[in-house]
């Protein structure tokens, strides 16, 4: 074992974070707050390959593993990034995985948004897709059939994680759909790519979660209250310490469901569940102890606790009922029998 | 024992929630909403025709000589209801502490207009570097020839763009112990120097930030007397009380039961089983509410106890709201002004206001040591 | 409202706390911890009319409400009655009220253990009622009959509460069989007794859990570590002010659903499981506290904190998965509509 | 990256278990049960026998040169099947550090019988008075003639019915500061004067009060420097690992699993939902063990790292074991000992267990305190 990143990984984390710091600065989310969506900050990935990451070579790619893309996407929650990496890096995979060749291109390159939508659609229409307010396409389950829906970008909605979240009617006026996959197959594609989702989406939180602690505990450090710091209190004490541990716990369930994909290990959709499900309450968790450290601060809109916790606290809902999951993991657990 | 509201408590509650259906209209609501506010001058004063402001006031000082419970009746109702509060609340807070311990010019001057709902009255306690420790107030007030000059700067003014006065703590004596020089102040907004900031909230509330640059008051400003501004702090804090957390659990159980009829979520067991936490939540913060609200009125104190229904009813919604809003999935993403929301939006306004309930009128942490100290008889922790 | 106790109900709470005190000391627990059973005591309460306390004066009992039983039931929680007060209590009310008069009478004197299982049988028998294992006679739920079941006690197993608990036949051999009502009007009677159980045991826990909790409190104010007392530390003082909350708030609960029994309001069954599934809860959770604020020692037999710890975490289980009781007053509250 | 155990580990880990089904067998557990000691002579013989206590040793020290992660799976695999360990763990933080601190000639006494399997140690460092604060301990080693007479009393010395050696924390110096007059000592429990008194518990495991009255030992029992026993604790405490409290997750899933297909619960949602937060707690703790094991192999301290992982490992056991033990309901009430028990009682067992994982090797509080001081950089809490 080995928890060091090599060299390679280490320059993609790097290269990202300076990105990331540069280009989803507290001001720049702030000016895309209300549009969910950073298009200069897109281009900027794209043209890093940051789309294209996992997508082979081949196939308009960097030929990446979602190693890579977890400590990309890490990078993107830590700094509240306004832009559907994710989501779009796992459509781009997809359609490459599904011979789709022009568009998978397309999409790896950035040149087109193209995203997923983690939960399947209903009559119809996949509901609240991140940045489905400003992608060109969607790629749903629809029934059966794996649609790709290009169309107008979807009427915006004001959702909680600033996320340009929209609905996205995957056929009818207006809207050219192509079916990707039918059946079994398609099944098999979206469920893969919805694990893809979840360990991606999981470091996403994982980020989110270590600098909102980060963000707090540089407060509780600085602020004095009753002639001390207020983090020499021990009754902050002991929730920071909680939350470091649930923070740290975050990075390590993500990065490990990545590296169990990239090597092939079967065990890999499993621990993308348990890393989006921890990640994302963690998240939750760190953002709703950093609001409250920084006291009546934090609940003003001036500052960064309450971005957190909105971005942390959506992206948990965007799942679903967090509770399916739980339920999800424990029956794969009963699945296996006595281990 | 008897744990029943008398007759005449439980008409007054009756004829509280008649008013609000007749006065809390849609309009109303909309202009909160816009606004940010959570006080409406209309409503205000519909309230004050009713004599419900200071209703619990001794005849004498034109109040109709209700009982502190009648009070809580309809708080309580009007919480649970989402009407429009706050104003009133702190302005009885204050006029409450005026009251007890202002001249008789001073109640001449505010008793009287608010009861009528023409006055409006706003806290300043806390200040950037002070937070939750009011006693380190660094706001300045000087003698200035009979009357005293002020200088400083206040966070959290909610209100202050509308209100007439706001209820000032300053630093008279700089070389006093922290708590022995602070004297109060009762701080006209129309005062030349004093100026205002908005500061917007997660939940769309608006407040304020106040900025008070070489203010001018007179001596009858003062309330109490020099040096003891503490100690009206302390007496203002008393009449803050407990009962809204609870209402606010209501409305959450409220916003759920009728989602989950629109929704069709009836018979959904993961939101059944969090909805039943949070029921039982509701009860057990009504009845220590109510242990609280008794207590004052027997004069046993009682304020330890309301620390812990305080307590107890915040943190209860912070976790329900939270957990509320998972069970909605996705469909909690929407807020109150979007359509098709979950429950309207308000599950998650309620998630969203949930985070400053454990922080205003004493964190969750501070009214904690009070608990372990007052009630628990534990040694004082080295907090300070 | 007036939470006072009358000078009546404040006789009953002061009597029994004396008994209690003196006959179900520390040392008379670990004396019946093996049987789960103190007959001494059993004889004590049934002289002082505690077992026939709700009973009619003309049934053979003493015609007072739940209210003084729940004083009485609090007062037993905080000192770990090894007794089966409420079971025994809630039968002998209920067969007064189904008319069989002389077991009622017998029962509320004590003469004979009856008591009452809060769960339905299974194919034939009550499961590990609490006092089975010493019981003459116990009244269960068998499909659609109330039935009264005497017969030999049970065979004891270790429970973790040691409340003697013992599964007993409801039929067959040596077992003496009486319906006591059928159909409809056996359910309606089984539900408002295991509606008083709740509020009944609620009350027992509340006991508890106070209990519990001025022990942890009275060994953090005395211990020192460090040089201080190990109460002054935040880390302690926070999670015990919060049980103050829970534990003040359990006794409160408690006495209200019971008074509003008492008064004739429709909602006292909706109260009474409000009030079990809090107090239980808080019960378990007071004496988790009580046990860790005592470190090492509390995990020894031979402090009591292991004993609370026993008594609440059986009395909770007892009731069956907690998780069903939530969601049975989730439902009720939908079920009334939106309110 | 790489989150893989190499093959040599990974056949090491089937090794283990290929043992664990040959040696633990069901009349060892019979005997664990019964004695209520963590340690059975014959199955710590069948371990030294493979050459695995003190595997890591280096060659030249009789050990096997493995590498720590090989240690970690042996106590992982262990915990996990719930064999007698415990007697093994902590003979092994002794001898390392005599290994590390002890005189040639202690070594040579110690090193090869506990090698061999026929030395078990145990630990007398916490005191009635005591308890998580060790610099306390009065127990008083006064230096008599070339040797030194040893009073006092230890709580919680675990296995000292059985154990050869107590490590003892005494004070040798009570003029000094409170952590610099403390001295280190292997005392023989064969020495007149020593005798002990069992402790037993809420899970059934048994462990003593040992006392010292007048017990002499020679200069060559001492460990370290005079002086210097806060040294040698705060060494020995760095080979505490937190390894065991992922296992005892494993463990707690393994019951239930095994308890859902028996009972035919696999499709309760109550119980998956509860499964699967301990399913993902074990995990996490699990990872962050690994991490605090990796760094300690990397030289990067780790030390912290292993405080989270015990932190976060044991209130997931407690809080887990408490609700799956929910999830049975009234079958939960039986314990290992009686039939029909939900898990054959290892749901209560681990219930009752997991009270004492949040105390002992630090309490959570006193940990949290370490991560947040030094993990977190936070300022000094006022604790002393």
């Amino acid at each position: 074992m080995d928890l060091e990143l090599t060299a390679d990984q280490r320059d993609v984390a790097e290269a990202f974070a300076r990105v990331f710091a540069r280009d989803s600065s507290a001001e720049r989310v702030r000016a895309a707050e209300a549009s969910g969506f950073d298009p200069a900050l897109w281009k900027a990935l794209a043209g890093m390959g940051a789309v294209g990451l996992t997508v082979p070579a081949g196939a308009g790619g960097s030929g990446g593993g979602f190693v890579e893309l977890a400590l990309v996407a890490e990078a993107a929650g830590r700094r509240l990034a306004c832009v559907p990496l994710v989501e779009a890096a796992v459509a781009a995979r997809l359609l490459a995985d599904a011979g789709v060749a022009d568009v998978a291109a397309e999409a790896a390159g950035g040149e087109r948004v193209v995203v997923f939508a983690a939960r399947p659609a209903v009559a119809g229409v996949a509901r609240l897709v991140p940045a489905g307010a400003v992608a060109d396409a969607v790629l749903a389950l629809d029934g059966d059939d794996l649609v790709l829906a290009a169309g107008a970008p979807g009427q915006p909605v004001r959702d909680l994680g600033f996320q340009a979240a929209a609905d996205r009617p995957l056929r009818g006026d207006g809207v050219e759909s192509r079916v990707v996959a039918s059946g079994a197959e398609a099944g098999e594609l979206w469920t893969r790519s919805r694990d893809r989702w979840r360990l991606a989406t999981a470091a996403a939180c994982a980020g989110m979660a270590a600098e909102a602690l980060d963000v707090a505990v540089r407060y509780a450090a600085q602020r004095e209250q009753f002639g001390v710091p207020i983090g020499s209190f021990q009754a902050l004490q002991q929730p920071l310490a909680d939350a470091a541990m649930a923070a740290d716990g975050a990075v390590l369930v993500a990065r490990e469901a990545a590296w169990r994909h990239d090597n092939g290990l079967d065990s890999w959709p499993a621990a993308a569940a348990v890393a989006f499900a921890h990640a994302a309450e963690s998240a939750v968790r760190c953002a709703e102890l950093c609001l409250h450290v920084h006291g009546g601060y934090g609940y003003t809109l001036e500052y960064d606790a309450q971005l957190y916790l909105r971005r942390a606290k959506a992206t948990r809902l965007g799942a679903g009922d967090p509770d399916l999951l739980w339920e999800q993991i424990g029956a794969t657990a009963i699945g296996k029998g006595a281990p | 024992m008897d744990f029943s509201l008398d007759e005449r408590a439980e008409a007054f509650r009756a004829e509280v929630r008649e008013f609000l259906r007749a006065h809390l209209t849609d309009e109303v609501r909309a202009r909160v909403a816009a606004s940010g506010t959570y006080h409406d001058a209309e409503f205000h004063r519909a309230v004050a025709d009713r004599g419900w402001i200071g209703a619990a006031w001794p005849v004498e000082d034109g109040g109709q000589g209700r009982d502190r419970a009648d009070m809580d009746i309809l708080y309580e109702e009007m919480a649970a209801a989402g009407a429009p509060v706050e104003g009133l609340s702190v302005t009885l807070i204050i006029a409450e502490t005026i009251r007890r311990a202002g001249t008789p010019a001073q109640k001449e001057r505010i008793l009287r207009p608010v009861r009528e709902g023409r006055l409006l009255l706003s806290l300043g306690y806390t200040e950037p570097d002070a937070g939750s420790d009011l006693a380190a107030a660094r706001t300045r007030a000087v003698r200035d020839g009979d009357g005293w000059r002020i200088d400083g700067q206040k966070n959290f003014t909610t209100h202050a763009h509308e209100a007439d006065y706001v209820f000032l703590l300053a630093r008279t004596d700089p070389q006093a112990a922290k708590h022995a020089g602070l004297t109060m102040f009762l701080v006209p907004t129309s005062a030349p120097g004093f100026s205002y900031a908005p500061v917007h909230t997660l939940s769309g509330e608006r407040t304020n930030i106040t900025y008070y640059s070489g203010v001018r008051v007179g001596d009858d400003a003062r309330v109490g007397a020099e040096g003891q501004g503490w100690e009206i702090v302390s007496l203002a804090l008393a009449f803050e009380r407990g009962g809204e957390f609870a209402a606010q659990l209501r409305r959450l159980v409220h916003a759920t039961v009728g989602w989950a009829h629109a929704a069709g979520r009836t018979e959904d067991t993961r939101l059944l089983r969090r909805l039943g936490r949070v029921v039982a939540a509701t009860e057990v913060s009504r009845l220590l509410g109510a242990r609280a609200t008794w207590l004052r009125s027997t004069a046993m104190a009682g304020a330890v106890e309301g620390a812990m229904a305080k307590v107890y009813a915040t943190e209860a919604l912070l976790r329900g709201s939270g957990e509320l809003l998972d069970a909605t999935g996705a469909d909690g993403l929407l807020g109150p002004d979007s359509p098709g929301a979950a429950a309207d939006g308000e599950l998650q306004h309620l998630y969203r206001e949930a985070q400053i309930s454990t922080l205003y009128g004493g964190t969750s942490e501070v009214l904690r040591g009070v608990v372990a100290e007052r009630r628990l008889g534990l040694p004082r922790s080295r907090r300070r």
